[in-house]
């Protein structure tokens, strides 16, 4: 069923700051017209609360074998000819980029839908957890479904 | 028919065992029932219906049998992005 | 009827290269979650025809007010922090970008979403025209709708 | 009643007046009488349904009045991105 498909599809769990521009240059095909990108970065609050820092946890080789399966099914779903997903573990403060997807298509359609599928999916299924530290000193996992 | 498994905790559930790895030893026979004997042992507190469960490094189900060497980890809602 | 928002809006023509990286870097807000990003690039083909470069020509007055005008309906529309659009004119070779989209937000959706209004909307209404060189020697404006 | 207004041309257009402004008196009484005059000057060809006009820089319909020292300029489908 692989379909035979150019460009690279890689996601990967990373231990240091991620470097959008180094990323987005690496994701390059002369029959691509469009780029879609997306950046998570640390926010200042949530669910009311002032947020000072985060830290991401990964499970890393089951992080990295199920974010890789979903670049993989954005591949046989979206019309792409590239796509990279890479995530931060460790300490962050407000402003980091905590996580980066780009998805290469020759249309902007296939781009924009790839790329939200990938930040959707990785969002839900890839074992990484954030610990919130807050303003007025305490922290806590967030565990959504809890 | 003991085996030994080292089992993994993530997150919460880590700060709950207050440890990032354990070697067990047990006579679970699906990694459900060794999620209950871990539940009682460090009062991880959480329903297993909430979980997923890991063996090896690729998710699995809660029927799978728990085999000696085993890897297992159990998943906890997770937050990235 | 104007809303108080915070950050900056600003849409503009470009004769020089442009630079992805300092554009989104400029993008900034401490309550900022989530930045989309949309890089449009010359492609190496369209309609069939192996495509060798592009020239685009604007009406710059009023490329900028619509391309203006554009970014503060994104700014009522969604929940945006900052949004930024430029597009080059002059002459292009394949691979180099042609538009780029950043719309900032607290969370995912209104990023997405305001990114898409934006390059939707300067593809359709923004008096910005392209000249595709083709490889077998002759050149063709395009006016998709005529 | 001849004004004089200054007309600018773009991307095909301009190719086929081969100049990308030039200045004209005319006595059209709207941009649509304006845009005609121009066409059978130069055989710009367009059915005027798929142009838009712009006069001073912001765009305009084709029922307003020509006025003395008018910029306009007819805006064939656009095709920027």
């Amino acid at each position: 069923m692989s379909k035979e498909k150019e460009g690279s599809f890689r996601f990967w769990i990373s231990e240091s700051a991620i470097d959008p521009w180094s990323l987005q240059r690496a994701l390059a095909h002369p029959g691509a017209g469009a780029l879609a990108a997306f950046e998570g970065r640390v926010r200042d609050n949530h669910r009311g609360q002032a947020v000072e820092a985060l830290d991401y946890q990964a499970y890393v080789e089951l992080a990295e074998s199920e974010g890789q399966r979903i670049l993989e099914e954005a591949r046989e779903r979206f019309d792409l000819l590239g796509c990279a997903c890479v995530h931060r573990t460790g300490h962050l403060k407000v402003g980091e980029p905590a996580v980066w997807v780009g998805a290469l298509s020759g249309h902007r359609d296939g781009a924009f839908q790839a790329c939200r599928y990938v930040i959707d999916e990785v969002k839900s299924r890839v074992p990484i957890w954030k610990r919130e530290h807050y303003l007025e000193g305490s922290s806590d996992w967030i565990h959504p479904e809890a | 028919m003991a085996v030994h498994v080292s089992l993994q905790y993530f997150a919460s559930l880590r700060d709950r065992t207050g440890v990032a790895n354990e070697s067990v030893t047990t006579d679970a026979a699906t990694l459900a029932e060794l999620y209950a004997q871990c539940d009682e042992s460090h009062r991880l507190g959480w329903p297993i219906e909430k979980l997923r469960v890991a063996c090896d490094g690729e998710f699995a189900q809660w029927s799978d049998p728990v085999h000696d060497g085993a890897r297992v980890a159990f998943i906890p809602p997770v937050s990235g992005g």
